[in-house]
């Protein structure tokens, strides 16, 4: 498998790092994968936007950061516009409809996709948008088996927020797997 | 499963690595970007009837710590840079009094509350020299999250060994970066506890008197020997001396005692040396970016190789002197002014060879920055 | 046991000079600690330095000869790591209240089971009479040749607003009530701070024109009334002497010992 | 009172000669010697109160109390 | 002038989460100001290290933020170097009172003045969310996951025992009494110290389940009462609110004057 | 005559120096041996309404000469050693923040309570490297009364000059020394006072804009120009920025502002170097038995020379290896472990010819010490 | 007071919708709007205590009262 | 001039750091001489034996110690015992009478003098000891004008113990400018 590198962006409260958590220790907990994961700290993380890497990959990995990311996640008009440029040619873009507007095409699969909205209606809790955009992502690009993300959900989520983390994932996982690319100018990412 | 893999930060691996050498107290003070260790181990340690205390400065902390080891317990603190600063006195008290102890510095942007989230190196000669006075001093590091739980336990080991303080400088890129940790069984890597005096109670026993190998046998505080600790120079009770003859010959004895057993002391790795004829120096999270960028040009053939330090003082002058005798270029890269560079620069023949990769601007330096010294040292421009 | 056996006398006489209040406070100690019985192998004396801080070099208990100003924090890890010892911690003022007043006021409201000793001579003995932050207004010193405009602390007031749990103040002119009030302070479970008012003829004697030792002590004897005695309370020139708080509050190590309970339960 | 006998065992090496123990004796049982260390000159006098030995900055004197035969 | 003349707006929104307390000791510090009438250029705030400290960045006087705890060490050089100006001193919780304590002591038994805020959150939140010599037996923190075991200091005690001679608490929900006190306090001539309760939603409220701002300024309502009123009078768990010392004792760089004219008239 | 001529302590030169030097602020805390120049300084400073206090801790103290220098104050303070090591943070803000001031430590033996009494110069490496982080930093040294003086004006001329802190760093030998001290008349020596800034009251001034060539002007806190100050890493507005860019301008800014003009910085004297065979390298007292045991041998024909330091730091490389070029060996004299030597090897052609004349035991090195040592130098053994 | 009229001038860059505002409004004068921001609905309800402007920990709020003509 | 390397030795009480700063400060302010003047420090000060070191001469003095005195001054046994052997051979050594008993003897002119003794039955109090002593030295040797040391004691000694202090170096001037040495193996020193 080539290493696949995932940038997750968004703003403070959305828990774009931890989705990034739950992925990266999916990958090495749950499937004999290697995976690293690191973000953006400070003042800068508390206000403006937050950023986490993920690289995912069968060996070994020595540099740590994502440069170039092969799939860019956008939960903010303002991630967006930070974050746009520095996805690879022909890589996948993902973003919240209802928080982002991608004006012009970008050299890239691009998917707009109303998690949010999804989430408020068939759950009405924001808290697990965050899960329901990893299931998106897992839905699109093959990084993580499903079962592995519920695993580790079921050990770091409260009891009681479990079922609702589980119904986002799956909300997820319809919104990413059956669905096609608003515009794609990109290369295809699934092997 | 999760019994023996984990996923966590580097900051939580020094936390695992410090409980698998048997950590019993440690004492800290909360600062960007060390806190998670105090926080795992404030969480960690009362689970195993360890002792974990936040103390009300870092002064205070590594105070705390040095009362803690004489009374046999094995300690740590960590801290950054404004707060290493602060411990400086207490450092030097712990070097002279030969108190085991082991102080984590997870470096941040300096000087002063310079950059606190951000990527730095610029503690490597502050660790070696930051107290007043002649001493020596052991300093390790590491690049990713197993090899931080093995140097802690080192650490460990060597603080023990030496009855020295050791210095674990760690980096924010190092510290914050999550990835796979594979927790050793217990007794797979060989702890040192500590050596005890086997002088029976009634005997006179002298608590700062060096056997033949420099080490010196302790009692614990509380224990059937009763002495005198003190940071002022002392003779073999312990006891304040002025006589110059003590002052001269405990000086040397602590400096001694590590510099003479530098080789045993030296960890580093390297990575296709054999034939390379340029050769990169690194330590800590730029490690990684060399190490990338030496394997993706090995790719096309380049004969690029790195030599990556885990043990920064004593510095091991002869390994890098013989690592490099081949090279037509040796580049260090570090995220500082060329605080190592000055070092390799003593160390090796040609001097003239030698050439600095670095950021010094907080941002990670990636194998690209490398890339573009590499080009220039080449004589390409960039 | 002999008072010499609680002596290291392999190493007296002691460097004080002659007729420094500190000395007396050593022999009062060794001999609440003779009374009390305790093993020596059970105490530990922490001390900064200073001229007072030297007392722990004399003892014949496990003596650590810190920092200046560092003496309750190490004291503090000592205790925390081996809560069943006993831990005696002499400061001279400058020492606790100068550069370790942020140690002494946190020791004090954990409230660490140790008892900090602060040998008040109102000076810096050992750098040569500068002044402290005991010194008080008017006083001489070398570093306050116009005289100190500086008010002195109540050591007694910070240390209970602090929140230790045992405090009192005595002199060594009344020797006897030392001894007795050392030995309750050793004895109380939680922090216990005992000022003693100690003369350093040699600084603040001398800068001071209050003479030798004995005019020292005469002043301590004149200027210092019982706690709730007539006298004291009809004369506001007076001092009090004796035991200004006895109270019992959970203890810092003790304290811990629930964090553990709860941590190992909860695995 | 009178049927008691004090030993004061005052060590020289260690005496200052700083006259704590002189000036504060209720008996003036003490003084300072030509070579300013203290003696008990009036032992007969003394009644034993122990103060000189636990006022001694340096730890110099004892008192040995004995019944009298 | 409007209140946006006292501030940088440049620098402005600020960097304190939504509902931070900390914003509104901001807002009421440029109202008091901007009642006192004040000329910015006779204003100096000198602050540590901490979100609270962050504060000194936005207010357009001269602005000293200096190092985690030594705010009124620093501050100590700028008033007595030039007494004339007017000095504010804006803490956290944690940089005053935990590395901070022994200069906040100090200043205040030299009585300099000076106007220390402690803006106490009980929480280290800067770090993000350690507890703090404030925080209180039983609070939670990150280093404090079961639950703290550690009292917690008194501010307005300890201030008063080191010497302070304004001493007051309030909270910001109390905005209209918090301006009020501010006043009181800068126009105090020494040492004044306003404990400021204030809201720290995104860690100790979040840990110890108190929940947001909103909620958290309702606590305080609920628990505080002014002080000298009846309700504090019948009720226990009540803490007060308003002015707990208020007195003259000579100030420190008026007293230096004394040293400077006892040492020209020496000449 | 007592108006020019005095007979004093080095520690008394030094404050007389910085009366000289226009001194009005000192914060201090006593410590041996530097403890005459605090004392001195709480009776001469009120004499000219100039400003003594004694702190509560040396941490106090090196922060209340930041804030009182802000406010336009010449400042300084003194310490040893353990005291050296706490001011290490507050240093590092005033490096960060350009804050003149000037730090005298008379040095004692350590590490930590060490040798309170006793001469050494065991901290020459820890006044360049003793905070965290990059940065630079002025350190300046004397041998006899006369120097000491001349030095301490120089120091503040420096930190205004260069908006650092600068570093006096003497010893126990020079500080308790009394000798004559011929006192110059005012506007004798030349002094810097601070660069003012010229930006009228409403225009906007940038506190941190350097000029062309590196210079700050400043304005004082209280004047009509109200900005902010900070240790973190900042903008020409002094307010805090983690900009890469700027954070890579301010540290060049802070180092090459110092290191860029070593030349101007730099002061020492020397004797014999002309026709030297054997140069000898020193500073401080032990220059003194360097120079006496020079000049004796040049009584009988030996080519001996002498090349006494002033400034450490920056260290004058140049300097150093153009008055060695022609020695047949160069014999550096210092009272530690070889601080100094370290940086006359990096300096020399042919390092292998440069050796070490020192004490470590606290006693003063004495000519006959130097003597030795060069005997074994020219392998004649003791 | 009705012969008052108050302006809420509210800086939406500055606000961060806390709800401050809002929850101690006297007169439930403000509500925060679909983007999160502060907003005064029922200003005619404002009897300009100024509680909001004071309490607003992003000092997004103003209030300026003008006398009715 | 010759320098002149005098070493002060006695115990702490008897103020011979004092004398040693007298003599040499007079002859730097009061007389055309260079004089250089150090002393011992710290606890060793305190109990043993006090030592101060002067050397007087016309010329630079660049090493400020002196490791072989021309004049050895010893007020107590402890000092004479400790310091005796570093008198240069033929020196001059002066010791107090009533303090100090050299048993055998040196290699020297050795002056023992009944200072302490004069001063207490002329004067009757030992505070000006070491200005009698002091007087003696400058008596035996050429070191400075008796005047300038007077200078220094104008404005060193507050005003009511000015006489005393004429008064005991004027019997110090007796004492060593009127006596012949108690043996004398030495080389004469005045020249
Ligand atoms: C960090 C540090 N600062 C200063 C000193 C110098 N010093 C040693 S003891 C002392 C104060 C002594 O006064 P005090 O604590 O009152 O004790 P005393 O000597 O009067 O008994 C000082 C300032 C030091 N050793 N370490
Ligand atoms: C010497 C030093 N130690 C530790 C730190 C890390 N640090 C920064 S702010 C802070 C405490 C913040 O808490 P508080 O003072 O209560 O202010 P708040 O952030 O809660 O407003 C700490 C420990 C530091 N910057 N410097
Ligand atoms: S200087 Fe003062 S405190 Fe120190 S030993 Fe002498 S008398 Fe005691
Ligand atoms: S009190 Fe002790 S030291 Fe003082 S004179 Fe008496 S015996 Fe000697
Ligand atoms: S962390 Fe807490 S204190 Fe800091 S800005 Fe956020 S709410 Fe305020
Ligand atoms: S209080 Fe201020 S920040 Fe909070 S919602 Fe109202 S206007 Fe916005």
């Amino acid at each position: 498998m080539e290493p696949l590198r995932i940038v997750f962006s968004g703003s403070g409260g959305q828990g774009v790092i931890t989705s990034s958590i739950i992925l990266a220790e999916a990958a090495v907990l749950h499937e004999d994968l290697n995976a690293i994961q690191s973000q953006s700290y400070g003042p800068e993380a508390r206000g403006g936007a937050t950023r986490a890497d993920v690289i995912i990959s069968d060996t070994e990995i020595s540099f740590p950061r994502v440069l170039q990311p092969d799939v860019l996640i956008c939960l903010t008009q303002t991630a967006f516009t930070k974050y746009r440029s520095i996805l690879r040619p022909g890589g996948v873009l993902v973003t919240d409809s209802h928080y982002v507007k991608t004006h012009q095409r970008l050299d890239a699969r691009c998917y707009e996709l109303p998690m949010y909205d999804r989430v408020m209606e068939r759950i009405g809790n924001p808290v697990v948008f965050n899960i329901c955009m990893l299931g998106a992502l897992i839905g699109l690009a093959n990084t993580v088996r499903p079962e592995s993300v519920e695993n580790v959900l079921a050990y770091r989520v409260p009891q009681d927020y479990l079922p609702m983390n589980q119904e986002a994932l799956k909300i997820g996982l319809e919104l990413g797997g059956n669905c096609s690319p608003a515009y794609n100018s990109g290369s295809p990412l699934k092997k | 499963m999760l019994e023996e893999k984990r996923f966590v930060q580097g900051n939580e691996a020094c936390v695992e690595g410090a409980l698998y050498a048997g950590l019993d107290f440690f004492a800290g003070y909360p600062i960007t970007p060390s806190t998670e260790i105090a926080e795992h181990l404030s969480y960690r340690l009362p689970q195993r009837a360890g002792k974990f205390i936040q103390m009300e400065d870092e002064i205070a902390s590594m105070s705390a710590i040095i009362g803690a080891s004489l009374t046999g317990a094995k300690v740590m603190t960590a801290t950054s840079g404004p707060g290493f600063s602060l411990m400086q006195e207490a450092l030097g008290y712990a070097v002279m009094a030969e108190i085991p102890c082991v102080l984590v510095n997870v470096q941040r942007g300096g000087p002063s509350t310079g950059l606190p989230t951000h990527a730095s190196q610029g503690d490597v000669m502050q660790a070696r020299w930051g107290t007043h006075g002649d001493h020596s001093i052991i300093v390790l590091t590491a690049s990713n999250v197993q090899d931080v739980f093995r140097v802690t336990v080192e650490a460990f080991n060597l603080s023990e060994t030496y009855r020295t303080p050791v210095v674990l400088l760690f980096d924010e890129v190092v510290g914050h970066t999550r990835e796979r940790l594979f927790l050793p069984k217990p007794g797979e890597i060989p702890l040192v506890e500590r050596l005890k005096t086997n002088v029976p109670p009634d005997v006179n026993y002298h608590p700062y008197l060096p056997r033949e190998d420099g080490r010196l046998p302790m009692s614990d505080f509380g224990g059937v020997h009763r002495y005198n600790v003190t940071g002022l120079y002392h003779d073999m009770w312990g006891f304040p001396s002025e006589d110059p003859q003590t002052v001269h010959d405990l000086l040397r004895h602590l400096v001694d005692k590590i510099e003479e057993y530098t080789d045993n002391i030296c960890m580093y790795k390297e990575y296709y040396l054999d034939d390379a004829e340029c050769v990169l120096i690194s330590y800590g999270s730029p490690a990684r970016s060399a190490r990338y960028l030496v394997e993706s040009r090995r790719l096309h053939g380049e004969a690029l190789g790195l030599l990556e330090l885990q043990t920064l003082w004593p510095f091991p002058a002869h390994v890098v002197r013989e690592k490099c005798r081949n090279a037509s270029y040796v580049i260090v890269v570090e995220m500082n002014m060329g605080q190592v560079l000055k070092s390799v620069k003593e160390a090796v023949d040609r001097p003239e060879r030698v050439f600095l990769a670095n950021r010094i601007d907080g941002v990670f330096i990636t194998y690209k920055d490398i890339g573009n010294t590499l080009r220039v040292v080449q004589g390409k421009g960039v | 046991m002999p008072i010499s056996d609680y002596l290291r006398e392999r190493f007296l006489p002691h460097i004080w000079c002659p007729g420094c209040g500190h000395g007396t406070v050593l022999n009062c100690l060794v001999h609440a600690v003779e009374k009390m019985g305790l093993s020596k192998n059970d105490i530990v004396m922490v001390s900064g330095i200073g001229c007072s801080s030297r007392i722990s070099g004399y003892v014949d208990f496990h003596t650590l000869h810190t920092m200046h100003g560092r003496a309750t924090a190490v004291a503090t890890g000592v205790k925390m790591s081996r809560p069943e010892l006993t831990v005696i911690v002499p400061m001279g003022d400058g020492d606790a209240l100068a550069i370790g007043g942020n140690h002494f006021i946190h020791a004090a409201r954990r409230n660490i089971d140790m008892t900090a000793l602060v040998m008040n001579n109102r000076i810096y003995g050992m750098t040569g009479g500068q002044h402290s932050p005991l010194s008080g207004y008017g006083a001489n010193a070398t570093t306050a040749p116009y005289r100190n405009v500086e008010s002195a602390f109540q050591i007694v007031d910070l240390a209970i607003a602090a929140g230790a749990t045992f405090v009192a103040r005595t002199t060594t002119y009344h020797v006897r009530q030392l001894t007795e009030v050392l030995v309750q302070a050793i004895e109380h479970k939680g922090f216990s701070m005992v000022e003693i008012w100690t003369q350093c003829p040699t600084h603040f004697g001398r800068k001071n024109k209050i003479g030798g030792a004995v005019s020292m002590l005469d002043y301590y004897r004149n200027s210092t009334a019982p706690v709730g005695s007539k006298a004291l309370e009809e004369n506001p020139d007076l001092v009090g002497r004796g035991i200004f708080r006895d109270e019992d509050r959970p203890e810092y190590c003790s304290e811990y010992e629930t964090v553990i309970q709860r941590a190992q339960k909860g695995q | 009172m009178a049927d008691k006998r004090h030993k004061h065992s005052i060590n020289r090496d260690w005496c200052k000669g700083c006259g704590i123990c002189i000036a504060f004796c209720p008996r003036n049982v003490l003084i300072l010697d030509e070579e300013e260390k203290a003696v008990a000159v009036r032992k007969e006098a003394c009644v034993g109160c122990r103060l000189c030995e636990l006022r001694c900055p340096d730890l110099a004197i004892e008192i040995q109390t004995e019944e009298e035969p």
